[in-house]
């Protein structure tokens, strides 16, 4: 059982080490949206201080969505997918064990790069590490909803837009949740509560949606 | 097997079309009903005067906008476990009219706001939640249009349908809860301050009237989807020579 | 009665532009929908009609 | 081992086949034939347990495939139209992680085997991407024989073959039927197997 889940896991970290270009167009888009927002908006700090949080929360959005709907639609071109498919392990261990994988791919190198970015927004360093935990407690919800989505469009014209389009709603308890946690360390009242309920909002998600994109990824295959 | 037996697309159909008119006919007639109480029977407001009727539309709008979202998941759920064509058909069918009834909610919210907050839009936590709502119903709707195979698309758009309507009290405490902290409005549009019977009697006849309307253009457009899905068999077939 | 005229009905005491900018897109909402339904089940109607008149299944 | 009964299959609302049926032991091979889009692949897929039926059941071992998940998918292989071989890895790679997918180890030294008998063991550290299509094709025959399978199901196995290749899956086929194998396939091109005559199931009018 979790042997299943370590191979599919390592399976797809090692093929996103073959393909480190596409990888670094995601990471690169997430620096280049966050970077626009001053430029549209103006310098001003206090301003700056004020949406960081909200922005770069957005941006862990749109660059999580942009790697997602290739989450099984490489594997269904080739084949690879309907061969896992027939594997004598659960459907949703291979559903939850992609998740896991996109979120190390493409989850963990945000949070990286994150505190890099508050520091252009001038988040102040508590705020900073808020950021950074916010977003560990928050990308794997991004990772496992979208799987969802992904399954759900796959093999369709059109799958990366309709997979923004689909998932985009669900995600706005994880945005509200993250980027209030940032906030509540600026504004000094406390972030605690956030944390608490994005936490609660990710035991939720990974508990049902590896279920769900099991369930959609047969629909899709069949 | 009763249920069986209303649940095959040859049954359903005539069956649908001998309803329709009736339920249209009681839609009409509490609208009437309803317009008469919003207009001629609920007195002025003393604080709001006369832009307070628009309630009597945005607030049973709202309410259907969320109960057919409800309603579809309902549906899909039971697709999905006993796998009867006819419930994806009604889960299909209800999704345009629930997506009005979203719009219609935001449009005349924004009407409402403007006189009384002074912007047409606040990111009020229930209109934010409507239009999230109105964002759940594109999606089901645009993910079933991108399916060329009706099974897989009854499917999808029901397996989409159970994860929103998971989601959906989620979404309106977050979206609350962050209003709350970024100091939302005074003024609620549902709790207006003198709620007197004869407003919520207009309110509940007026969704009385959206739900007689709701059930009768849902199955005129379940019986077009029937026609459609079933055109190779006989008594499809026998249908075409008849009147549309 | 609480209106004394119609004039004073359609202002609605300040707030006509509102509530029939309210009521009435509701309407063409729904006639609208209703429009769109009926117009499509013509079509199917037309479309399978002619697919059967060619005997193609 | 495996009996389908009462199939039926449609696509996008065209009935493609019903009431197909058959029943299939050890040492048994089962030609599916029939012309292009007549279902010959929709029907497989169903026997793999890939997509359901809309109407009929497929058993292997006497239970129904959505009860035997765990067992089928260890004791069936499935080589579909695509090869299941990922562009990115050397065929060494896509063998042994296909077998840990699978729940097996494989060793080095079987793999090699394995690859060499498929007549690919110049290009065994390659990425699958430089090879062609006939040699991808040859991995994932070389994944069928060390998946260790009873039931073969092959959609299409000599597309992309050359003379020797084709002789080369009609070897293969005919020793794991002889030894006690199950094989279930589609072909449009004549199949010589060498002795073995197998059942034919036709499918569409």
């Amino acid at each position: 059982m979790l042997k299943f889940l370590f191979t599919v896991i390592r399976r797809d970290v090692l093929l996103a080490g073959r393909r480190r270009g596409d990888w670094l167009t995601a990471q690169f888009f997430f620096v280049m949206v966050v970077s626009m927002f001053p430029l549209g908006i103006g310098p001003e700090p206090g301003m700056l201080r004020t949406i960081g949080p909200g922005v770069v929360w957005v941006a862990a959005l749109l660059a999580s969505l942009l790697s997602l709907d290739r989450l099984f639609a490489d594997d269904y071109r080739d084949g690879t997918l309907e061969q896992m498919l027939l594997s004598p392990s659960p459907i949703a261990l291979l559903t939850l064990g992609k998740a896991i994988a996109h979120w190390i791919i493409n989850g963990i190198p945000l949070l990286l790069i994150a505190p890099l970015l508050g520091i252009q927004f001038n988040l102040p360093a508590e705020a900073l590490w808020m950021l950074v935990l916010s977003l560990a407690i928050g990308t794997p919800i991004l990772s496992l909803l979208g799987s969802i989505g992904a399954a759900l469009t796959l093999g369709l014209r059109g799958g990366g837009a309709l997979v923004t389009l689909l998932i985009m709603p669900l995600y706005v308890p994880a945005l509200i949740f993250g980027a209030g946690a940032v906030e509540g360390v600026l504004s000094g009242t406390g972030s605690e509560a956030h944390l608490s309920l994005l936490g609660a909002f990710l035991m939720m998600s990974l508990l049902l949606a590896p279920w769900v994109s099991a369930m959609a990824l047969r629909v899709s295959v069949e | 097997m009763n249920l069986y037996h209303y649940a095959s697309p040859s049954t359903f159909y005539p069956l649908a079309g001998k309803l329709i008119p009736w339920f249209a006919a009681l839609a009409f007639l509490l609208a009437i009903a309803g317009l008469y109480i919003s207009f001629f029977v609920a007195p002025t407001d003393f604080q709001q005067g006369e832009g307070y009727r628009i309630i009597f539309i945005h607030v049973p709008a709202a309410w259907m906008s969320m109960f057919i979202y409800v309603v579809m998941a309902f549906w899909s759920a039971i697709g999905l476990a006993w796998n009867t064509r006819l419930s994806f058909v009604m889960a299909r069918a209800l999704a345009p009219t629930g997506a009005m009834f979203t719009f219609v909610a935001l449009w005349t919210g924004a009407f409402w706001g403007k006189p009384m907050w002074g912007a047409w839009w606040v990111w009020d936590a229930r209109l934010t939640s409507e239009l999230i709502l109105l964002f759940l119903y594109v999606g089901v709707m645009a993910l079933q249009a991108a399916i060329d195979d009706p099974r897989r698309a009854d499917r999808a758009g029901a397996l989409l349908n159970l994860v929103g309507v998971i989601n959906v009290p989620i979404i309106y405490f977050s979206v609350k809860w962050w209003n709350t902290l970024h100091q939302g409005s005074s003024v609620s549009l549902t709790r207006a301050p003198s709620m007197a019977q004869t407003m919520l009697w207009g309110m509940l006849i007026m969704a009385l009237a959206a739900w007689m309307y709701t059930i009768a253009v849902a199955l005129a457009r379940a019986r077009t989807l029937v026609l459609e899905r079933e055109r190779q068999t006989e008594w499809v077939r026998a249908q075409l020579e008849g009147q549309p | 009665m609480i209106w004394n005229s119609w004039q004073v009905f359609w202002a609605m005491g300040g707030y006509g532009l509102y509530v029939w900018g309210s009521f009435g897109v509701t309407l063409l909402c729904v006639v609208a929908e209703v429009g769109l339904l009926r117009r499509h089940r013509l079509q199917v109607w037309r479309r399978l009609k002619r697919m059967k008149s060619w005997d193609i299944q | 081992m495996l009996s389908a009964n009462g199939l039926a299959c449609e696509r996008g609302e065209r009935l493609l086949f019903r009431n197909l049926g058959f029943e299939l032991g050890r040492g048994e091979a089962l030609l599916v034939v029939g012309g292009n889009g007549r279902g010959k692949t929709s029907l497989l897929r169903i026997l793999c347990g890939l997509s359901a039926p809309v109407a009929g059941v497929v058993r292997w071992r006497g239970d129904p495939l959505s009860k035997a998940h765990e067992q089928y998918g260890r004791e069936m292989a499935y080589l579909g139209h695509a090869n299941g071989i990922k562009d990115d890895l050397t065929p060494m790679e896509n063998l042994r992680i296909a077998a840990a997918l699978n729940g097996r180890e494989l060793d080095i030294g079987t793999a090699t085997a394995a690859l060499e008998r498929v007549g690919l063991s110049r290009c065994m550290d390659f990425p699958a991407r430089v090879l062609s299509f006939g040699q991808r094709r040859r991995v994932a025959l070389a994944g069928l024989m060390t998946a260790g399978a009873l039931l073969w199901i092959l959609d299409e196995p000599l597309t992309g073959l050359d003379v020797e290749g084709v002789a080369m899956v009609e070897r293969m086929i005919r020793d794991h039927v002889v030894a006690g194998g199950l094989a279930i396939m589609t072909t449009h091109q004549p199949l010589a197997l060498d002795g073995l005559t197998p059942q034919t199931l036709s499918v569409g009018e």
